[in-house]
């Protein structure tokens, strides 16, 4: 089956909004480290970028040799291949932006900062996780961290990401929201609404979506009817729309930092379409990984746009870094990747009577409303 | 007390909450320039601006959503869905988002909205208006449901669910909107999960939630005139949380249990009730279990059909004499 | 408040689909009566279609007036103003073709040959009634004449469009679904995902967006954000879309013509888009309905763009009628309005057993399966 | 008799009908050239192509919708949801469109149409993907519910669903697609609303649908074994058409009703069951209906928590021998 609509995007390399069908303008790519969200980044956040990408695959693989053992349970949906996208969203939020995501979440997490024992727990379904065990890997959540989940309904958390960006504004603070979705989320009616809605009401949220060309195992061209991009489909509710690469972290961050400004500071919606790739299917268990691909695509985008492979050689172009470095880097990363995994199968399950806790707010807090009438209907 | 309608019941405590509280806002189709399509929250635009009183596309998946993420972020959101019968296009932010994330998130997150609406046949609107979904809303951990029956239940009970640090449910009845009743001024609450006897009586214990609590009282008077028999109105008020404690007791003192619903009958909240009794009420109970529930078909359109559909006062009146 | 966007739409007024954005042309408005639907009715058919918009006026006439005296129930949302578009659809059906609308529903159903009667004695709640009373005036069906309803959840009748035109592809029938919805029912989620399936699977489905200008009290303004139009929305889903005014019967039937056939014969969906009006509040009990717009507003469209005066004035000009004709039809549709009305006030009220009929197929016929279990759970 | 799983069973009723009936087709997401989530519908597209075994976008709604608008003009489509858990995303087309249009038009529109797919708990697949709404279902008069315990009442049950004239909605169930089963070559059908004593017993009734049926089994293994207990199973394999008379007649004998239900206890199907006996049992009845819920919580992620919250034949036992 040929692939064409996630190969990284030739069109449309700046965030300059086009017209539906429209001629793709032959411009000549920016050179995105020249763009004002790049330009002055300090060798170590570069360093710090290679650092995040490298934590989540490994964290990853890691789990997944568990997952494989029989160990965990549920869904695993890995982020390889992925990794620069949330780690260029996170590097980019300004302490009043929050963001929300779907089940693919473990490298969102550890991009806002959640450790990764507290994520390896979770995986274990310890008491220890982030989500105490009653989650998964589906529903990481750190809202001090400014990180809403984790959501396994199919753009069920688009609405939420809307709401986020409604707390904001009421609120009055100077942030945006960030809600990740995937080309097959697109299909979901609620997004449209979400499109309106944002529109209608002025909120700061831009929508990503993580064009990683299929859903489940179904490619894009089988699964949405689009005449220019997914994203375009955003002109019909007038919101402002691009289309980005997500495998040069460079162009993420230039491209994404310029709509979460202008979400922040005009109060507008955007939609950003980055183009990316999962290496592996489309969770663990699935078993057609190779069927509805083939191998030598997955191969093709291993080799030629892998976004840490990319990163590293940029950096290591830059000479703001040295093979050694990086070698010791991914080192450290496994060995905090293990070290989580250790972590995780040496915590506690959860007890028993935690199946009861965790439901209403106010009956965890003893409160009088926590205490009147009967909450659980089973002995 | 003033002598005012349920609905100006709601009115009131939506005016002092959002007086109260500025994180409380309300939002919903036609709730602002329109007033309201039943004019619950008439005039409240006016006097509290489009920051607080939003009117909404038709759009119920997106904004029950939206009103979950901004619940989740702090503020308290009172969203009307025009009848609960739509709520069945955004059910999954209800069930998954709004009943589930507290849960799944191993308690970081608590989501402190209420979700309001009529839901009742006995209108005429037909099958897709008519539908009550306390007992499906109720199935769900993490979700509170309520039905006040009367003006100063629907004042106190909804400034309790407004205030409550989780989702509630909160369920008005469009025939009960012009209703009136004493209710004070100012704010008082009503805790949810606590029934109220409305009735006092020996006989028989009559056991239902909304309007049919009114059916009640009236098949009650009816009894106690015309039959001798002294029955017990039980208003539960609140579906989830339940008071069991006043609905047991009330049936150990009468021995005799005739559950009124408003639902359908197949897993109706009157069936939860009956399982109670099966359980728990088996050695108290001198007769079997009766229900007197919404007909098992869809809400009809024909007018004087529709009537038949609903328990009424003289069908809890057969009901509770074939019980003896 | 200034109301643009249901006024009769000056640009586009051809089918031809238009990119989003792009300047509206100046091309000087076409001879509709010269498509090639158009150019070949025969006076009988033009005075056929005048006497249906009339008569479906007189009819809802007729309601209004019993409803008002309170004995009808329910919602009774009437049609007055926009029957030049369910006279003008039903006039291009050809036998093979499908019809599905919202809840206000009287229009298509007489416009599809429904009888008054039956009609009449619906609102009356009698079991005379088309839908036996069962269903009300939200709820008119007759499968047999191609209509199916009458739905009362905004947009639910979408994706039941799509079943029909996927059932008419299916069985390999030369016909197409036209689904009629409203300008606030474009923001229910369902009906994006109809318009990306009905691309995807190439459906012969046309959605036709009667725009109103308002649902219930909210203008278009407030509930819709666009760039151009709702039907620009479909660009989007890769659907092509025009705009046409449905105040002119001869341009809604070249452009509505014009897309069935593209439909029938090419198995694509489309959507059109038609400006009209409707005088009466959104329902009957819409006590609002002169605040949310000025009465000057309401009485220009009556003056200027009343569907049925425009026709009746064209066929007076084209000398395909004289005016004591007109007044002669108009007197045999008040008529049998009343006449209609007379049937449904002597009709009896269903049967009490029939609260319990027309549930489940297999009951009503006693089948086995009709027999076996329980199947209602109240005395 | 060949043993097959339950998922071939399902398998080989869609052959064998899509083969019999060209207006049978069916769709859902990767439900064609994936060959479904849960390979219910493996080699299917190949046999009978793209026109007959359809893939979806994640449309739920439209492709519910789409499905309803089908079955109106005579065809009959089996749907599938890859879980049931996402109904809710598309719950007003079940309830309403699917539930109410034959009402609403006076009989004069069937809706034939399947809705399929997996609905349970127990798989650590967390709150949002564990639902069982059967009772939700049932609760709506217009939807057939069904829900096999085995291989052989997964092909007989859906080859009737099939050929319904009415909306059936079929739960399947993750953890047993894998069981093995007699099931017979060729078409047979089991009718809608007849339940099956699974096994006779005379001390108590364990009444029972889905895999708590096979729990039940369990459990009275070990009653029989260690306690000379003999309980009778009574599986429901239809939740609406309901066989009352089955249920009652069981209880008649035995005196005693345990009822196990994976579904959550507040208005789940066994409330119902409870209901149904409270009024019509109460004379047959020797001690309290007792049930075995799954705990009422979310579904928990955590592997072995999620084990505690189903009921399992220790916890089925346990209630028996309280009941004595
Ligand atoms: C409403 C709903 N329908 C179906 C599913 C099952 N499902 C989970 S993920 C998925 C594919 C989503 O693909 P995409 O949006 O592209 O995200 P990706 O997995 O590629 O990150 C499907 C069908 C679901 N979780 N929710
Ligand atoms: C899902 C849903 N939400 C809300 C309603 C209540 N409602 C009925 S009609 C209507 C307005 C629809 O306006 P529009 O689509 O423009 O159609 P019009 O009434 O103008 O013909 C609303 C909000 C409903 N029936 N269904
Ligand atoms: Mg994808
Ligand atoms: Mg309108």
């Amino acid at each position: 089956m040929a692939r064409t609509l996630s190969q990284p995007l030739k069109s449309n390399k700046t965030t300059v909004k086009k017209a539906v069908g429209s001629a793709v303008p032959k411009v000549s790519a920016p050179d995105f480290s020249k763009s004002p969200f790049n330009v002055s980044l300090k060798p170590e956040e570069k360093i710090a970028f290679l650092r995040e990408m490298l934590r989540i695959r490994r964290f990853e693989q890691q789990a997944l040799k568990y997952y494989n053992q029989g160990i965990m349970g549920g869904f695993l949906h890995l982020y390889i291949g992925q990794e620069s996208v949330a780690v260029g969203t996170a590097s980019l939020m300004n302490g009043h932006d929050e963001i929300i995501t779907a089940y693919r979440d473990h490298g969102h997490a550890l991009a806002v900062g959640m450790g990764m024992n507290e994520c390896m727990a979770e995986l274990f379904g310890k008491g220890t996780g982030c989500s105490k065990g009653k989650g998964g890997s589906m529903h990481f959540f750190a809202p001090d961290k400014h990180y809403w989940g984790g959501h396994g309904i199919v753009a069920g958390q688009t609405p939420l990401g809307l709401g986020l960006a409604f707390a904001i504004k009421y609120k009055g603070i100077k942030g945006c929201a960030v809600a990740f979705l995937g080309d097959g989320a697109v299909n979901q009616g609620v997004f449209s609404e979400c499109l309106n809605m944002a529109a209608l009401m002025e909120l700061p949220v831009v929508f990503v979506i993580e064009n990683n060309g299929y859903s489940m195992g179904t490619s894009l061209e089988r699964s949405s009817a689009i005449r220019h991009s997914l994203a375009s489909r955003a002109e019909g509710f007038d919101v402002d729309w691009s289309l980005c690469s997500g495998f040069d972290l460079y162009e993420l961050r230039a491209s994404l930092g310029d709509v979460m400004d202008k979400a922040r500071t005009q109060c507008r919606p955007h939609v950003l379409e980055v183009s990316t790739y999962r290496y592996y299917g489309h969770s663990v268990a699935d078993a057609n990984a190779k069927k509805y691909r083939s191998p030598e695509e997955i191969e093709l985008y291993k080799t030629e746009h892998d976004p840490i492979t990319l990163w590293q050689n940029q950096l290591l172009a830059e000479k703001v870094i040295t093979q050694e470095e990086v070698d010791k880097i991914d080192a450290e990363a496994k060995a905090e990747a293990a070290s989580a995994a250790e972590f995780g199968i040496n915590s506690p399950w959860p007890s028993e009577e935690s199946i009861f806790e965790d439901i209403y707010h106010e009956v965890d807090h003893q409160t009088e409303s926590g205490r009147t009438g009967r909450h659980f209907f089973s002995e | 007390m003033p002598l005012i309608t349920y609905r100006q019941a709601l009115n009131d405590a939506f005016a002092e909450e959002l007086a109260r509280d500025e994180n409380v806002f309300l939002m919903g189709e036609e709730v602002a320039q329109y007033n309201g399509a039943y004019k619950v929250t008439e005039g409240l635009w006016e006097k509290f601006g489009s920051k607080r009183v939003i009117d909404t596309p038709i759009s119920e998946a997106a904004f029950l959503g939206m009103g979950v993420g901004a619940a989740m972020m702090g503020l308290r959101p009172v969203v009307e869905l025009m009848f609960w019968s739509f709520a069945y296009v955004g059910f999954d932010q209800i069930i998954n988002n709004a009943g589930c994330i507290r849960y799944m998130s191993g308690g970081l997150i608590n989501v402190p909205m209420v979700v309001r609406g009529p839901a009742n046949g006995g209108t005429n609107v037909g099958a897709t208006h008519s539908h009550t979904p306390e007992n499906f809303l109720a199935n769900t951990p993490g979700l509170k449901v309520v039905c006040p029956a009367t003006p100063y239940d629907a004042k106190g009970l909804m400034i309790s669910s407004i205030r409550d640090n989780d989702t509630v449910c909160f369920m008005e009845n469009t025939l009960l909107y012009g209703d009136l009743g004493e209710v004070p001024d100012g704010a008082y609450t009503i805790p949810l999960g606590v029934a109220e006897v409305k009735r006092e009586g020996i006989d028989v214990s009559l056991i239902a939630h909304g309007r049919a609590v009114l059916t009640c009282l009236a098949a009650a008077e009816i009894l106690a005139s015309e039959h001798g028999i002294e029955a017990e109105v039980v208003d539960l008020r609140s579906i989830r949380p339940l008071d069991e404690e006043t609905i047991l007791n009330s049936v150990a003192k009468t021995h005799r249990a005739v559950l009124v619903d408003e639902n359908k009958p197949f897993c109706g909240v009157s069936s939860q009730i009956a399982a109670l009794l099966a359980e728990h009420a088996f050695d108290d109970l001198d007769a079997p279990v009766l229900r007197v529930t919404a007909l098992d078909a869809p809400a009809i359109y024909s007018m004087p059909l529709e009537k038949l559909q609903l328990p009424d006062a003289q069908a809890v009146v057969a009901k509770v004499l074939s019980s003896f």
